[in-house]
């Protein structure tokens, strides 16, 4: 036990990296050897995100579970991971997404092995990037979380997936472009030649007339992979592209890498920054919010609302962040872990039904409550959550935001709160045209979920539930980070 | 049995049948039924022990349950005699309308998610009622709002119920987001705690209103007004006032027994009930109380109208709903303690008593039309018109029905100084429901079968007739009758309990006396032979044309009809606002974001083929090419 | 053996290589006989074309060897003109390495005769062997000696295929363009030896330092020119997309790889000599951002592969030239660092090029070969051969920059090298740069993976060696990218001790 | 005119500019080899001038001339060989008729 509390989060960063080797020497043809063994890598590095979110200590701010390996001294690179309390609920968002990602999946009968191999890169990138503290490995796993998903997307993908794709892969590597020089910069003009983010951080560097270029090249960068307003285009038209498992990790992980890379690098590294832009980024989260759900109710295809809904609710994590107070940064954080796991939910549910009725078009379908009444079950499960109800996750997220909204930006925390209505608007528009209503001839006889397509989307209901039952859960873990992030943010001028 | 544990059994016990349902034992629909009632029965047990119980001083438990550096939430029970009583009516009428609906939906093929659903329904109520902090009561103030979607929209293969359903949730999540806001503001302006959080704990609220620490200016006005009048929002939604009522009466596409419960113990109710738990706060700023004053009794009127015309009985039955709930809402912000919540009490009794009735006639009749009704069933079925009879006479306001006594200590309390306008509209209200109660037994129980409707069904109720045709008659008919009986009874004595609520309340009973000798006794007899002499004019004695004075008016009667066009005004809103907006919203994404986006990138794809024409192709043009440039940057270099 | 042998290891090594190469391709039976019936000729040309090959393949790796077991070797050579020094060794080792992995893909190409087949193995050796000796040349008159060895031999490579018609068109081009860069060069070379009054570098750069007047400085762009051009950055790059369109893919991937190592060699022990101004940092940089934003936004127009290399080619050129342009050791290290991913990531290319190459076409009926790639042709590699594919990723991905490959942290090192010194600008242009060039790379890739292979096209046998090559360099690739650590140590040490020396 | 260094570089510059001239100008393959031979003595020129009156060694600048030469033999002879084959293929030796290669 010792050993693994040690490597804790190597193991964890390793399981994807097996998983590939794995996938890589099993014959394409043993298809079922390949998803298996997918299963078990994702089951166990989900089991240990599971296990790291025990051992957590969550009376510190100081990271946990850190290793670290002189790498090139000369340039300031060390490997060093580690965690803390805002990136812990990412850490085990990764493992669940992951997880049920693949069982999702189960079904895939084209070019298996490449797909389980290409996503296992990804979320190797996606766990490297939570558990990084030294920007060149930050930014090394945030490069390799973007690259798969072309592949993902152009291959397995549906509507305008070649499109999407690029557009998405385009759109990422442009904000890659911005943090080329913002994070090689930190570690310049600090005068520290050191990519340690908690050197960095401590450092408390007088950035000069050049603190405003890299906090923004930094907000923008990441910003584009949160969707922030007017970045966002790339996101839904990738959603709907992507296969269903992708759309999961897309909007479930993939989405928070952005707003954990402002949160850890521009918040964390650029406190006064922070304080100065905070305006802005509020400004842009509100757009994010209601213009997101304004979008999301126009639509007439099933996945591009909730694609939009994720623009919607990523909103909801910037405005959090930009608050800067305790209630508002939990609330964001809370947030990223509630909005992935129910975007993934919503995406298990209407992979399942577009794998069957063969369209998502919201005015073809109708009535599916009364054929699958377990993947509307899910849908409408993920739906309430993404209207913020109560007994879900995402509710104690979007009360904490909002109440902290209101206090430091009425306005802007009337018109979030007025976006809740407007989401409300586009579920229950499409609960009520796509799934309820008479039953329709054409999917009379669609196949519901059987028992064992149902696990995940049971698991990421469960988890939804838990937390949307049992908050402290979660905000208990964060408090000690997020006081500390509180703290440095007041006391910059 | 400590309290704390009687609430956690209270609330929970109905929440755990959902929840089994949800983990799977909604596949064994006996099993959901046996579960649901067993639980709605421990609820109701344990609502009446609390209320048994109470001590004196009230009694309060609380776990923290989420909190950052900067706010608390609690969650816990707040025993008062406001909560314990209220408790009572919600868990008894739950657990009549679960023995109701055993008869009712007994051949419903989703039977047990109709039972697992209304259990939730329960229990989010109860928690509304009981709950100490006020975002708990939020909460399940959401959670209520949330199942009444579930069981509006039960026969959700119906697109009308699909819709209504939709319609519920997003006009009272409209109320919502005032109340949000208004909670919102109230954490903020709360004094700090001794751990440097805010919370928002009931007591601590009340307390903080008592020493007026929220006394301050918020965006240039009283905290107090401002943080009412958002709070006022949700009420309006909840409570289906002017103008976010109209959800109300298409919330009838649910089965009716779901209906009996909306309309008299649960969801409505909860929005008067909050008002009734804040009254110190509405109070404290004499806007608000005028404005909630003005709203209720502009609503009580104009609601009553509509009653009057409307040919469907359970139709009739909701804008009557809508219109009580005002009366309720006007005693209340006049400054009575207990004269809203009184008629809360008689309305939940009566309304549940009236809509099984209608139940029953429903299901007989096979139509929801109150002529059809009349005609094909009338005073044949004695308990549902032993229901209808009482139910209406406490609705219209018969000396000594529960109504009556209820509404008379509203009146009372608004037959003040300062109040005479809500006074008068009160009284023309009261004319008003003695009117269409009045019209609704007499057109069931004095019907003439020769007499032709001149009504067709609509579509809402053909359907749930043919759910109805299902049903096997013997034991469920008997329960249902049974339930039925009973209540009818338990109202009869309602009305005369006030005191004993006031006494709960801890309040001098002297505030429910009805003084017998008093003009506004009179007044409001008065009110009632005359609303219910025409009506027996137009409907009831022998003879009778069997239409409505309004009639002669048929612009107002098609106004009323109509429901004062309210659904058009939001339609309108739809229509034009919201779908703009999203109209607008999407052209900006299409054409302006994603359209200058794509335009980078073709940019940079003609930038290419630019670029590679300078590869012409020409050898010389290459070198000179060359020379040229090392030419500029050494002139470049020099001229630095 | 005596120290200077030792020294002279690798060069002596090659210069074996090329002699016994030299007698396969002009020994006894290259020359036809009336006599003899054409089938048999046909016959034993092959025969000696493959025993050419396989010389070739072993006398690489022996000089990879050589170059390894010389690597700790130092001292001066020749009288001065020559100098041994770490990092000239390291830069020998990565040459050979390139030279032994070109002939490894070259062997039995198939768009040259087989009479010729021994003629490439000579002139790569003969053109590794200018290169090597250019990274040691301390004295103008080797190193121009050596520019030319390199040149020429190239010169004379790029008309040897039996491809149709156009390549004697790039051919000339190539030479000519070369010529006269080379003569404008030797131009700034003597005024250079007329300011100094030495045609010792050293001593050049002391006098440069003494006096950076306007004449010295255009004399130096003039000499950095030549190697400019070996390099291809705009603008003196036009060759290059003809010659990797037109000639055989075994000299292209030669030219591609190999040869742009050893001009950036050249390049940094110029600038390692002391054979820099700070002017150079303004012009180098501005050259650099050209070269990359030009070769990106051209290659997005390219429908052929080899042709899109290039032109990435033109921009990679200008990534390392930004690192040079920092005039900074740590970003010398860095180019050195870039140079080497780069070399093996063509590698890849080109092993895909030229395993395509081998399937695609074949001979044609009039014995001409079509030497250039259309991106289509690439259509459902992923089916036709993964291994292939494979290779290609990787490839693509880390020239995109992508990691975990070394394209990505090469990039790192050079935009933190050229950031420390003031850059900030620069990386952003450079960032934006690599932007646009996912692009083309996505494109070549999205054909190689999401595009179905067309009709009628049928699996690639992989044999073993293309498997090894994929797996070796790609792994190499891959553990270089996320260990950078491996070599970076030696290089700054080889940088350092140059600067100090 | 005086035997000074001046004078000598300008005779160079000049057989370069003309040299340079001839290449970018000159239709005809082989009168654009010769140009780059123009190129080529004008630095023979140069070095020859530098060594004389700069160099401290003489010998130096002469070597290096020889080198110049040598390498200038080879660059006719791989330059005609490959006009030859131009030649061959198109049938003439303009360099108008170079131009298929482009974009």
């Amino acid at each position: 036990m010792a050993w693994l509390d040690s490597h804790l989060l190597t193991s964890i960063l390793l399981c994807p990296v097996i998983g590939l080797a794995l996938t890589a020497l099993i014959p394409a043809s043993r298809t079922g050897a390949i998803k298996l063994s997918a299963a078990i890598v994702s089951g166990i590095s989900c089991a240990l995100s599971i296990l790291l979110w025990q051992r957590f200590d969550p009376s510190t701010s100081r990271l946990q579970f850190t290793e670290r390996m002189e790498w090139l001294p000369d340039l300031g690179i060390t490997y060093i991971v580690g965690i803390d309390g805002l990136s812990l609920p990412m850490v085990l968002l990764t493992g669940i997404v992951f997880f049920t990602g693949v069982l999702t999946m189960w079904e895939l009968e084209n070019r298996v092995k490449e797909y389980f191999a290409f996503t296992m890169a990804l979320v190797a990138g996606v766990f490297g990037v939570f558990i990084s503290q030294d920007l060149f490995f930050l930014f090394l796993f945030y490069e390799l979380a973007v690259l798969p998903m072309y592949l993902l997307i152009a291959i397995w993908g549906s509507t305008r997936r070649e499109y999407a794709a690029m557009k998405l892969t385009l759109f990422l590597l442009a904000g890659s472009a911005l943090l080329f020089p913002a994070l090689i910069g930190l570690s310049h003009y600090s005068g520290l030649n050191t990519f340690d983010l908690t050197l960095l951080s401590d450092a408390n560097t007088d950035w000069g007339g050049m603190g405003i270029i890299i906090f923004l090249f930094l907000y923008l960068g990441f910003g584009v992979l949160a969707g922030i307003f007017p970045f966002h285009t790339w996101s839904p038209v990738g959603h709907v592209a992507a296969p269903t498992a992708v759309s999961m990790l897309h909007a479930g992980v993939l989405m928070k890498l952005g707003s954990y890379g402002v949160l850890r690098v521009g918040m964390q590294v650029m406190p006064e920054e922070m304080v100065r832009w905070a305006p802005l980024i509020a400004a842009l989260a509100v757009c994010n919010i209601l213009y997101g759900a304004f979008v999301a109710l126009g639509q007439t295809d099933l996945k591009y609302v909730i694609g939009y809904s994720s623009v919607s609710h990523m909103g909801v994590v910037m405005l959090g962040l930009a608050t800067m107070s305790a209630a508002g940064i939990s609330g964001a954080v809370f947030q990223m872990f509630a909005h992935g796991i129910m975007t993934a939910l919503f995406f298990s549910s209407i992979g399942h039904i577009y794998d069957h009725t063969h369209t998502r078009e919201i005015s073809r379908l109708g009535g599916l409550f009364t054929t699958m009444p377990r993947a509307s079950t899910v849908f409408i499960i993920a739906g309430m959550a993404g209207i913020g109800v109560p007994c879900l996750a995402s509710f104690w997220a979007e009360l904490l935001v909002f109440i902290a909204a209101v206090k430091k930006w009425p306005l802007a925390g009337a018109l979030a709160i007025f976006g809740l209505v407007v989401s409300a608007l586009f579920v229950l528009r499409v609960v009520q045209r796509s799934f309820f209503g008479p039953e329709r001839d054409d999917w009379k006889d669609m196949p519901d979920m059987g028992n064992f397509m149902a696990t995940p989307r049971v698991i990421l209901a469960a988890v939804l539930l838990l937390f949307g039952f049992a908050p402290f859960l979660m905000l208990d873990q964060l408090a000690a980070s997020v006081d500390a992030l509180v703290q440095v943010l007041e006391a910059s001028p | 049995m400590s309290l704390s544990q009687w609430g956690l059994l209270t609330i929970g016990a109905p929440l755990v049948t959902f929840v089994l349902f949800l983990l799977g034992v909604g596949r064994r629909p006996t099993l959901t039924v046996a579960l649901s009632l067993t639980t709605a029965a421990l609820a109701c047990a344990g609502t009446w022990a609390m209320a048994i119980t109470l001590p004196e001083a009230g009694y309060q438990a609380t776990t923290p349950w989420a909190a950052t550096a900067d706010f608390s939430i609690h969650l816990g029970i707040r025993l008062t005699g406001l909560s314990t009583a209220m408790g009572l009516v919600v868990g008894t009428i739950h657990l009549l309308v679960q023995l109701y609906s055993l008869g009712y939906m007994a051949t419903d093929p989703a039977q047990a998610r109709y039972f697992a659903v209304l259990s939730l329904f329960a229990s989010a109520m109860l928690s509304v009622v009981y709950a100490a902090d006020l975002i708990q009561t939020f909460i399940a103030w959401e959670l209520v709002g949330l199942s009444s979607y579930l069981l509006i929209g039960f026969w959700n293969f119906k697109p009308s119920a699909a819709q209504a359903a939709k319609k519920a949730f997003i006009m009272t999540r409209f109320g919502d987001l005032g109340l949000f806001l208004g909670l919102a503001l109230l954490m903020l302006n709360m004094p700090v705690e001794a751990g440097g959080a805010r919370n928002l704990l009931i007591a601590l609220i009340l307390e903080a209103v008592a020493n007026n620490d929220l006394a301050g200016n918020l965006f240039g006005y009283d905290q107090h007004t401002v943080i009412g009048l958002l709070l006022l929002c949700g009420i309006v939604g909840k409570s289906a006032q002017f103008p976010l009522h109209s959800w109300l009466p298409d919330a009838m596409e649910g089965p009716t027994p779901v209906s009996a419960l909306l309309h008299s113990a649960t969801m409505v109710a909860a929005g008067v009930y909050l008002f009734a738990l804040l009254q110190p706060l509405f109070l404290a700023s004499s806007i608000t109380s005028t404005v909630a004053l003005g709203i209720a009794s502009f609503t009580a009127v104009m609601a009553a109208g509509v009653a009057m015309v409307n040919p469907d009985m359970k139709r009739v039955l909701a804008w009557s709903s809508i219109s009580q709930l005002s009366f309720m809402l006007m005693g209340l912000a006049a400054g009575s303690e207990v004269a809203g919540f009184f008629h809360l009490v008689t309305h939940a009794g009566f309304k549940c008593l009236l809509f099984l009735s209608a139940g029953i006639f429903i299901h007989l009749a096979h139509s929801g039309d109150l002529t059809e009704i009349g005609r094909k069933v009338g005073s044949r079925s004695r308990a549902a018109s032993l229901g209808l009879l009482v139910g209406a006479a406490s609705l219209a306001g018969v000396p000594a029905m529960a109504g009556f006594m209820s509404k008379e200590v509203i009146l009372a309390q608004l037959h003040q100084p300062g109040y005479e306008g809500f006074y008068w509209l009160a009284l023309l209200g009261s004319a008003m429901t003695a009117y269409y109660a009045t019209r609704m037994a007499a057109v069931i129980l004095r019907s003439d079968s020769a007499a032709v409707s001149h009504h067709r069904d609509t579509e809402q109720t053909k359907q749930e007739v043919d759910h109805d045709s299902n049903h096997q008659g013997g034991l469920a008919d008997s329960i249902m009758a049974m339930t039925v009986v009973g209540l009818a009874l338990v109202t009869l004595g309602l009305g005369w309990l006030g005191p004993q609520l006031a006494g709960h309340l801890g309040l001098d009973a002297e505030l429910v006396a009805i003084d017998w000798d008093s003009m506004g006794v009179g007044l409001a007899v008065t009110a009632l032979l005359a609303g219910g002499g025409l009506a027996w004019y137009d409907y009831g004695r022998t003879g009778a044309y069997r239409e409505g004075f309004l009639s002669g008016l048929p612009a107002i009667e098609a106004m009323l009809k109509d429901g004062w066009h309210m659904d058009r005004c939001w339609r309108w809103v739809s229509d034009k606002i919201i779908a703009g907006l999203t109209l607008s919203a999407l052209f900006i994404d299409r054409r302006a974001i994603d359209r200058s986006i794509d335009g980078v990138a073709d940019g940079a794809r003609s930038g290419g083929v630019l670029a590679a024409s300078l590869q012409s192709g020409r050898l010389q043009w290459y070198l000179s090419l060359t020379l040229a440039v090392l030419a500029v940057a050494l002139i470049l270099l020099e001229w630095k | 053996m005596s120290g200077i042998y030792l020294r002279f290891l690798p060069e002596l090594g090659l210069l074996g290589l090329a002699l016994v190469l030299f007698f396969i391709a002009v020994g006894p039976g290259q020359e036809a006989d009336e006599r003899e019936p054409a089938d048999s000729r046909r016959k034993r040309l092959i025969r000696a074309a493959i025993a050419g090959d396989r010389v070739a393949l072993v006398g690489g790796g022996v000089v990879l060897i050589l170059a390894i077991l010389a690597v700790r070797q130092a001292g001066p050579l020749f009288f001065g003109a020559y100098r041994v020094a770490l990092f000239s060794q390291v830069i020998k080792i990565i040459l050979a390495a390139g030279l032994f992995f070109n002939i490894w893909l070259a062997q039995e190409a198939q768009s040259l005769a087989p009479r010729e087949r021994p003629e490439l193995m000579l002139f790569l050796s003969l053109s590794t062997l200018g290169m090597m000796m250019l990274v040691s040349a301390d004295e103008l008159i080797s190193f121009y000696v050596a520019l030319e060895i390199a040149a020429y031999s190239l010169y004379i490579l790029v008309p040897l295929t039996r491809g149709h018609g156009d390549h004697n068109e790039a051919a000339f081009k190539y030479f000519l363009y070369g010529a006269a860069t080379s003569a404008v060069a030797l131009f700034g070379m003597s005024i250079l030896f007329g300011l100094a009054g030495s045609s010792s570098i050293p001593q050049i750069a002391t006098a440069l330092s003494a006096n950076p007047s306007t004449l010295a400085v255009t004399a130096l762009l003039l000499t950095l020119g030549g190697v400019f051009f070996k390099l291809a950055v705009f603008p003196f790059h036009f060759w290059a997309p003809d010659v990797y369109q037109t000639t055989s893919h075994s000299v292209a991937a030669f030219i591609a790889g190999t040869s742009k190592v050893g001009a950036v060699a050249a390049l940094l022990r110029l600038l390692l000599m002391g054979l820099s101004l700070d002017q150079l940092y303004w012009l180098l940089g501005a050259l650099a951002l050209l070269s990359m934003s030009y070769g990106n936004l051209a290659a997005l127009a390219q429908r052929d592969f080899k042709r899109l290399l290039a032109y990435s080619g033109v921009a990679q050129g200008g990534y390392i030239l930004l690192g040079l342009a920092a005039l900074d050791s740590a970003a010398y290290a860095a180019a050195s660092y870039y140079a080497i991913a780069y070399l093996a990531l063509m590698l890849l290319c080109f092993l895909v090029v030229i395993e395509l190459g081998r399937t695609r076409h074949g001979v044609r009926a009039d014995g001409s070969t079509d030497n250039s790639l259309p991106i289509d042709a690439l259509g459902g590699l992923y089916s036709r051969s993964p291994w292939l594919a494979l290779a290609l990723m990787i490839g693509l991905l880390g020239l995109a920059g992508v990691p975990p490959t070394a394209g990505f942290s090469g990039k790192w090192f050079l935009f933190k090298a050229i950031l420390d010194q003031g850059g900030f600008w620069w990386v952003l242009i450079a960032g934006i740069n690599n932007t646009i060039a996912v692009y083309y790379y996505l494109v070549v890739l999205k054909a190689a993976y999401v595009t179905p292979a067309a009709d009628g096209a049928t699996a690639i046998e992989t044999s073993l060696w293309p498997r090894a090559l994929t797996l070796s360099v790609g792994l190499g690739v891959v553990v270089l990218g996320i260990a950078p650590q491996i070599i970076m140590p030696t290089l700054q040490a080889a940088v350092s001790a140059m600067i100090g020396s | 005119m005086a035997e000074t260094l001046g004078s000598y570089l300008l005779l160079s510059s000049a057989l370069f500019a003309v040299g340079l001239f001839g290449v970018l100008l000159r239709r005809n393959l082989v009168a654009m080899l010769i140009g780059v031979e123009l190129m080529l003595n004008a630095v023979i020129i140069n070095l020859v001038a530098f060594a004389r009156f700069a160099g401290a060694d003489p010998g130096n600048g002469q070597v290096f001339a020889l080198f110049v030469i040598g390498v200038a033999a080879a660059e006719a002879a791989v330059g005609l060989s490959i006009i030859l084959t131009v030649f061959k293929a198109r049938g003439a030796i303009s360099v108008d008729r170079l131009e298929e290669l482009s974009g």
